[in-house]
């Protein structure tokens, strides 16, 4: 866990949000993540890319520590969150998943109501004191994710009943709703079609900025097109990590180049 | 010749037509020349041959082996012996009979007498039919098994007229689940139609005093009110017995599927599952001879008085205890249902377990966890040996659960077994409660499998 | 962070550290422990009964097992006048045995040894013992020999634990002649009217019998239904009658199958009553609609990529089932039938309404002879006035659910093994 | 086996639960020197051992039905058109129903009209308001009725409502009087019994009726004599017209609760199916005072009536009908 | 089913193999293939490719009525081997999929022993009369797929227990072994690593002349590698199809183009 293994963070990339260092992960005996650094500032968007099961997701869900609901998994090394240790035993989970929200890569509404998939979050932890206060998040969170001038003359509809990338919206908008500071994405647009697919990307670039946001892409173009910073992961290790346009125009490592030309994958 | 040899005979005869039918095929061109020309292997040419064989030879000793008997006897009574038989048809029946069971070889003493002197013409009639049956069934081999071996040729579908035979064998196998559902509701529709023309079907339905009389009261009442038996069998197996299973199955699901370590998991799912595997006579056994005196003493010590110890109470619970495996294992299949997406998505939300579980799963998955409820109301509605021997006999209509109740189960096995008049409404009830029983089950399970199929589709 | 600063001031921060907001993570997290302890606890109580079960029946039925004895000395060379050993031996063994009258032997020694009341002290069938010892050992007709036969069942509940106040006091008179020996009869027997006699065999052998006949019939009509129905059967009107029926079948009451045995085996075809045929037939209808469903899960399970790949070189649709998909489903199958067959074992109600409800003395030796099964023997024995009786119904019990257990366990073994092939 | 053509070595016998033990004993003893082959016993009760047993004769139906009370006419009639023309009638012994109670409970007395009073739905025609046996007659303990006694469906309720309820229903002019008038509403008075809970239905040999009794000694139970016998440390038998139910006393009917039990044997089977005379021999011979079935809680039947049921073993006399009511 | 809808395949492309000519699937109400027209030449490795969903793998199963297994699938118009209608009532199903092979997406080994796998086939069809001439078959078969110097001692090996790469080499030898005149591939690599799939592709070379091959691919890297036609499959209609190497680098239409250059998909 030494400084050496830190990515270089250039100038201008904003404050720093998260880091991790040296992070191994194990299901069971296997090791899915092997010693990966990576750094995640506030004002840039970064993406992680790689070829199928090398480790994109399993790294992506240490952030918020979900790894912890697979019995078989276990993370070592050092992961901070405003340089708070959040696998030390004093973080609580509760709070940490609250502030590093998440969106999966097939769209999960809750089969409830579009309101109450929003409302779900800020209910449980507590964040409104009244109805009003309420109403008012649900609007802001739907307004915010783009989705509000399509459902607000439905918020009562389950949630479940709108269309996928209307879907992927909502589960957005329910991430934002509990106020995180950071929100992870691990393929959110996998399940859409292009349409769908561009309206996402064009909410990341509006979220850029307010949240620190990290997203996982099997899609390199959409990867060039939404980020600033680059991971690409390869059999569980960092191979090469930097600036997007960089990585896709000039990348230091062999691997890298064959993936991005599509050599394998 | 006797039957089996006869069997193993054909048996036989057939393996060896399937080796004819097998070298004529080989003959034709094989390996990969024959792609195109030969349409079956060989093997297929082989079996072809072998059920034309087989197959008629053995409907014919099928209606043979019907038939026969009659011939037998009839050939055996035009002996002279014959005419010294009883008139009685009984007697003569069972004379006739341990003749030819000695005729037969099947029996070596004669319990009487007259039997040993038409052991002699039996012996002459059977040789005689058997050899008759068992030419006649080798002929239809030969016959069947020339006649297909003689249309052997490239071109011949065998593997395809295999096959549908194989199909239509597997159709029957299936139609039996129909016949048998067929044969339960004839089985209790005309029993219970002439139960129905006794006792009017508003009286049986909703009358509500239990009571059978063989003779109707002064005021035309029977005493066949079935209501206090529905009550009972509502009380003990939809109230009391999910009083236990709801709570205790769903929270064992909810425990074993979300918070279990594994092994812990691996352990107690089988250990769960023989609750459900313990026979329910033993359980019986147990409520009647442990659980229902225990409550009883309980009750009397807080002061209820007339607790019986035949209570609603020992029945429902230890019923309950049988079904926790069924309501956990419907929860359980139900739990997992729902996507583990919606898990992720609430936890990652920064839910609590319970939270979610609370809020999020059981929501999601309560479609099928109600089916599974009435699944298993169902199943212990139909619950007999429970009840038979720890509920009692008292038609009670009561809420008190230290007192006895009865339930429709129990009243069947007790109209079937008691000491009433034969042919009396008595017995025919049974069969109308059975009715009952047949159509609520089966309304129950068309309900749960509905809801429970809705459900999945709504995932899928 | 200044970076989010904008952010933030749109909306009002959550502070997480706040008293108010800690306090109510401290709630939340108690009432998770609740939540988590409420479901060990079921889970526990649900075990318990169990354990609370097998204790009780354990407890009661191993005194079963085992009977308690008195000495008898029987002078056989006075008795027999001088009967040789060599009349005992070979096969007409039996015959002279039933000439020599044992019985009276057995009683005059009796009363010889403890007086005229001595007969009460011991159970009526317990010459018989003194007959197969004479079997086992022919010799013993030559010498005086002291042989220990079993008390009378008051006496031997008595002296197991509490018993009637007479019983008590022979008791307390012959206190040191007493022994326990392990009651070989309760295996070999068949059903009695005095509890020292009664034995399991004859149920025994009968559910083997009744079971045999159920697993023949509803094994390969399942196994074939599973077959039809998963892979050959078209999706149409009549498809969804025959998976109606089978789905119905499943849930429909035992004793209902009892109704229909009575008047369609028996009143119809008319069948012998109490026979182990009506009983595997009439439990093979309600084992079959197990087999079938619990086929069709493991036929599913079967991926479809099997099916394809065999499809893709050229197998047709019976060579991809009976080359594939049945030998891969089979161990799932037999997991459901093992599974089946338990219940079945296990099932006494319909089995009373067709006659099996019956006093059988002796094993029946085929499948159209009257015989009863373990469960219902069970049943028949609880609803005895002796007291003898309750630990003998333990001790059946014990039996039974050893089965069960051993089937339960395999069936378990079998999914264990079998889950993860693919 | 099965069909009327068929045989079969042993004889089968259904019927009755309450002689069902009897038989029993007397089957096991039948084939235990080996000599015969172990008749097949099932306890149908007593009506539905009757259906089977009047279906017809031959190898598949029963050569014998136990029963605890008498064939009825209809019975008998119905056994006729089935062919099953000779029916030989034999007593086998008598069953007492005895009232009894737990032995701490308090001392009572009874009499057939008492009980008839205490546990009939409308005794004499008027609703059933009695709450205590004190309500009934001063002389008796002001406890509350609770009696435990056989179900509708058991043989040992009809011997109730005919040995005692109907003894006691008769002392009443006007009730007895009825029986000619209007005889529907007569068996509905006399018989049925009252169901708002002191009446407890409870199964017949069960243990647990001890229990119960011992559990709440102030309730009665009623159930057969042989149930009594077997369970004298834990109850006692109360006396009814100051009888007590003893076995000299049911034997010599001086007890009202008695009622004979009865087989019924198919003449057409004898000499058919092997063992079956003997074995309604060794039945009559079982019966005797000194007969192992006394020792298993049977009464034996009169003197009198054992020797004419040695004869008719013997000749096998059939039922004509014109005995049975 | 006119000849102006026929595919133009320019001389040389060596004899036609298989023929399709509007053909239509339906999938109950739904329309899956519509109006597709192609030629399958004996020369040349064909590839399928376009974005998930737009019914690659479907029209791939009509060529060796692997579509029958689906209930609900209904293919209309005509398609031919070898100037024989496969969907005329007298062909036999077992027969043409004994000629036209299939290899599978993911690799699907018979849990038994690799000889047996290899032997299903043969035995099924009564390809060998001896068991030595089955022993010459199976080696022959697993040579062709170059797998036969992995795997010759343990030909008794459970099929399952080989790799992923080695498995999928397995299917192609199983394939092989009935002596196929048509290979179709649907994604044969996509469950595969780098490694793996370099070495099916190469054996696609090896085997291209000896079998007509028709391959789908989500890899236009790999449809590029290894194909000399390229049909590009759009929401179930063909929208474009000739040489791979014109497609790729000069497609005619605008959707090719969009999904070649990672606009969506
Ligand atoms: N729950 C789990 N248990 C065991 N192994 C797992 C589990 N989840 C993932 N793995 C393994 O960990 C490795 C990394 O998986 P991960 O899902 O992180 O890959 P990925 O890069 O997200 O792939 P994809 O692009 O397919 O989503 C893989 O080899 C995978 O098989
Ligand atoms: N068995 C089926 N039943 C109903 N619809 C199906 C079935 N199989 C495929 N489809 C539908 O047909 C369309 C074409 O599917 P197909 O599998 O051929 O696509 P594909 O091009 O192979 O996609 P992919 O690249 O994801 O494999 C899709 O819309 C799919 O949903
Ligand atoms: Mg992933
Ligand atoms: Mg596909």
């Amino acid at each position: 866990m030494t400084e050496t293994t830190a990515p270089a963070i250039s100038a201008g990339d904003g404050p720093l949000k998260m880091t991790t260092r040296n992070v191994d992960v194990f299901y069971g005996e296997k090791q899915a993540i092997n010693g990966v650094s990576i750094d995640v500032t506030m004002d840039n968007v970064t993406a992680f890319i790689g070829p199928s099961g090398c480790g994109k997701s399993t790294f992506l869900r240490c952030l918020n520590r979900m790894n912890d609901t697979i019995p078989i998994a276990k993370v070592t090394g050092e992961i901070t969150l405003e340089g708070e240790d959040i696998y030390a035993p004093k973080m609580d989970v509760v709070q940490l998943r609250a502030r590093v929200g998440m969106v999966f890569q097939k769209p999960n509404p809750f089969p409830k109501s579009i309101y109450d998939n929003i409302a779900y979050g800020p209910r449980i932890h507590g964040l409104a004191n009244s109805k009003d206060e309420l109403d008012n998040i649900v609007e802001t969170s739907l307004q915010r994710a783009g989705l509000w001038g399509e459902v607000q003359d439905r918020l009562q509809d389950s949630g479940t009943a709108l269309s996928g990338g209307q879907q992927q919206r909502l589960c957005i908008a329910r991430a934002i709703a509990v106020d995180p500071e950071v929100i992870l994405m691990d393929e959110p647009c996998s399940a859409l079609d292009p349409i769908a697919t561009a309206k996402i990307e064009e909410l990341i670039h509006e979220l850029r900025g307010k949240y620190a946001i990290v997203i996982v892409t099997h899609n390199m173009q959409q990867a060039a097109r939404v980020s600033q910073r680059t991971a690409f992961f390869h059999l569980g290790t960092l191979v090469e990590y930097g600036v997007t346009s960089d990585i896709f125009t000039n990348p230091t490592e062999e691997k890298t180049r064959d993936y991005i030309t599509g050599r394998y994958g | 010749m006797t039957g089996s040899i006869l069997f193993l005979l054909i048996i036989i005869l057939g393996g060896i037509s399937w080796f004819f039918g097998r070298v004529k095929a080989r003959r034709f061109v094989t390996g990969s020349a024959a792609r195109g020309a030969v349409h079956s292997l060989p093997n297929y040419h082989g079996w072809y041959v072998a059920l034309w064989a087989v197959g008629p030879a053995l409907l014919f000793l099928m209606i043979w082996n019907i038939a026969s008997p009659a011939l037998v006897t009839d050939a055996a009574l035009a002996s002279p012996a014959a005419e010294q038989l009883p008139q009685d048809p009984f007697a003569r029946g069972s004379i006739l009979a341990e003749a030819r069971s000695i005729a037969s070889d099947q029996q070596v003493k004669a319990f009487n007498p007259l039997s040993q002197t038409m052991v002699e013409p039996y012996k002459t009639a059977i040789s005689y039919y058997q050899t008759l049956g068992a030419i006649a069934a080798l002929l239809l081999v030969f016959a069947g098994g020339a006649y297909s071996w003689l249309r052997l040729k490239p071109e011949l579908r065998a593997r395809t007229k295999i096959e549908r035979i194989t199909m239509m064998a597997l159709l029957l196998a299936s139609l039996i689940a129909t016949i048998t559902t067929i044969g339960i509701f004839a089985s209790l529709i005309f029993e219970s139609a002439r139960f129905f023309s006794m006792v009017s079907p508003i009286d049986f339905l909703f009358g509500t005093e239990w009571n059978p009389k063989a003779v109707a009261g002064p005021r035309g009442e029977t005493g066949f009110g079935a209501i206090p038996l529905f009550w009972g069998t509502v009380f003990i197996g939809a109230i009391i017995a999910m009083i236990v299973a709801i709570p205790l199955g769903l929270m064992s699901a909810i425990y074993l599927t979300q918070y279990a370590p594994l092994n812990f998991r691996a352990w107690m799912k089988p250990i769960l599952e023989v609750l459900a595997g313990v026979p329910t006579v033993v359980y019986g056994y147990f409520a009647a001879l442990t659980v229902a005196p225990a409550l009883r003493d309980f009750a009397v010590s807080i002061g209820i008085s007339g607790a019986s110890s035949e209570s609603a109470l020992a029945a429902g619970v230890v019923m309950g205890i049988m079904i926790i495996p069924f309501v956990s294992s419907m929860a359980d299949d139900s739990i997992a249902a729902v996507p583990s997406a919606m898990r992720d998505g609430s936890l990652a939300m920064g839910a609590t377990k319970s939270e979610t579980i609370k809020k999020v799963l059981i929501p999601a998955a309560l479609p099928g966890v109600v089916g599974g409820v009435l699944l298993a109301v169902s199943r212990a509605i139909g619950e007999t040996m429970i009840v038979v021997m720890a509920a009692g006999l008292a038609a009670n209509m009561t809420a008190n659960p230290f007192s006895s109740v009865t339930t429709v189960t129990t009243q069947i096995v007790q109209l079937l077994t008691g000491d009433q008049e034969f042919d009396s409404p008595k017995t025919l009830a049974a069969f109308a409660l059975g009715l009952v029983l047949f159509i609520v089950t089966l309304l129950l399970n068309l309900i749960a499998l509905r809801v429970v199929k809705k459900y999945r589709e709504a995932y899928e | 962070m200044n970076s989010a600063a904008t952010f933030i001031d749109e909306r009002n921060p959550t502070d997480w550290q706040s008293d108010q907001m800690q306090k109510r993570i401290r709630k939340r997290y108690a009432a998770e422990r609740r939540f988590k302890a409420l479901g060990l606890g079921a889970i526990i109580l649900s075990a318990s009964f169990l354990a609370f079960l097998l204790v009780v029946m354990v407890g009661n039925g191993l005194r079963g097992f085992t009977q308690t004895e008195l000495p008898v000395a029987i002078d056989f060379p006075a008795m027999t006048g001088g009967a040789s050993a060599s009349q005992f031996e070979g096969t007409n063994a039996e015959a002279n045995l039933r000439t020599l009258g044992v019985q009276d032997i057995v009683n005059t020694s009796i009363e010889i040894q403890y007086g005229e009341l001595g007969g009460e002290l011991f159970s009526a069938g317990g010459w018989q013992a003194v007959s197969a010892a004479i079997l086992d050992n022919p010799d013993i007709i030559e010498t005086e020999t002291t042989l220990y036969l079993p008390v009378e069942s008051e006496i031997d509940v008595a002296y197991k634990g509490s018993g009637s106040a007479s019983a008590e006091q022979k008791i307390t008179e012959l206190k040191d002649q007493f022994s326990t020996g392990f009651n070989w009869n309760f295996l070999s027997n068949s059903d009695a009217t005095d509890p020292m006699q009664v034995g399991i065999w004859g149920a025994l052998k009968g559910s083997l019998i009744t079971m045999f006949i159920t697993l023949m019939i509803a094994f390969p009509i399942g196994v074939l239904s599973a077959l039809y129905l998963e892979e050959y059967a078209p999706k149409n009107r009549f498809t969804d009658l025959i998976e109606v029926s089978i789905n119905n079948l499943a849930a429909v009451p035992s004793i209902i199958f009892g109704l229909l045995g009575l008047a369609v085996f028996l009143n119809l075809f008319g069948l012998p009553r109490s026979a182990a045929l009506v009983g595997g037939l009439t439990l093979a209808l309600m084992t079959m609609p197990v087999i079938v469903i619990s086929g069709r899960n493991a036929v599913k399970a079967v991926p479809p990529s099997i099916r394809e790949a065999a499809f893709g070189i050229g197998a047709s649709q019976m060579q991809v089932v009976f080359h594939h998909v049945l030998p891969l489903a089979l161990p799932g199958i037999l997991t459901g039938t093992i599974i089946g067959m338990a219940r079945a074992l296990g099932e006494t109600a319909p089995l009373l309404m067709i006659g099996m409800r019956a006093f059988i003395a002796t094993p029946p030796s085929g499948i159209v002879e009257p015989a009863t099964v373990l469960p219902v023997q069970i049943f028949l024995w609880s609803d005895e006035v002796n007291r003898g009786f309750v630990e003998k119904t333990s001790a059946a019990i014990i039996v039974l659910l050893l089965f069960l257990l051993t089937m339960n366990a395999l069936a378990i073994y079998l999914r264990n093994r079998f889950e993860t092939r693919w | 086996s099965g069909g009327q053509g068929g045989t079969r070595s042993e004889v089968r016998i259904v019927g009755s639960s309450t002689v069902f033990p009897f038989a029993k004993a007397v089957a096991e003893q039948f084939s235990a020197s080996g000599a015969n082959t172990s008749p097949i016993l099932e306890s149908t009760g007593t009506g539905g051992g009757m259906k089977l047993f009047c279906a017809g004769v031959g190898a598949n139906t029963p050569d014998i039905v136990n029963a605890s009370r008498r064939m009825k006419g209809t019975e008998f009639e119905m056994c006729k058109e089935n062919g099953v023309t000779d029916v030989v009638e034999i007593q086998v012994g008598i069953d007492g129903i005895a009232v009894a109670q737990a032995n701490e409970g308090p001392a009572i007395k009874l009499t057939p009209t008492q009980i008839y009073e205490a546990i009939a739905e409308r005794p004499f025609g008027k609703k059933n308001e009695t709450k205590n046996w004190s309500d009934i007659d001063s002389s008796l303990p002001d406890i509350a009725i609770s009696v435990y006694g056989p179900p509708s469906t058991s043989g040992t309720r009809d011997a109730l409502t005919e040995l005692i309820m109907e003894v006691g229903c008769k002392t009443d002019a006007a009730t007895k009087a009825l029986k000619e008038t209007d005889e529907d509403e007569y068996d509905a008075i006399c018989h049925d019994v009252r169901a708002d809970g002191a009446y407890i239905d409870a199964g017949e040999n069960d243990n647990l009726i001890v229990q119960k009794l011992k559990a709440n000694p102030n309730s009665l139970g009623i159930f057969g004599y042989s149930f009594l016998e077997e369970n004298t440390d834990s109850v006692r038998g109360v006396s009814v017209s100051d009888v007590q139910p003893e076995y000299d006393a049911i034997a010599s009917g001086e007890y009202p609760g008695a009622r004979p039990l009865y087989i019924y044997a198919k003449k057409q089977h004898v000499g058919v199916i092997p063992g079956l005379q003997e074995y309604l021999t060794e039945f009559v011979n079982a019966g005797g005072a000194d007969g192992y079935l006394v020792k298993a809680g049977l009464i034996a039947s009169p003197d009198d009536v054992r020797t004419q049921m040695t004869e008719t073993v013997k000749n096998l006399p059939v039922l004509t009908g014109t005995e049975l009511k």
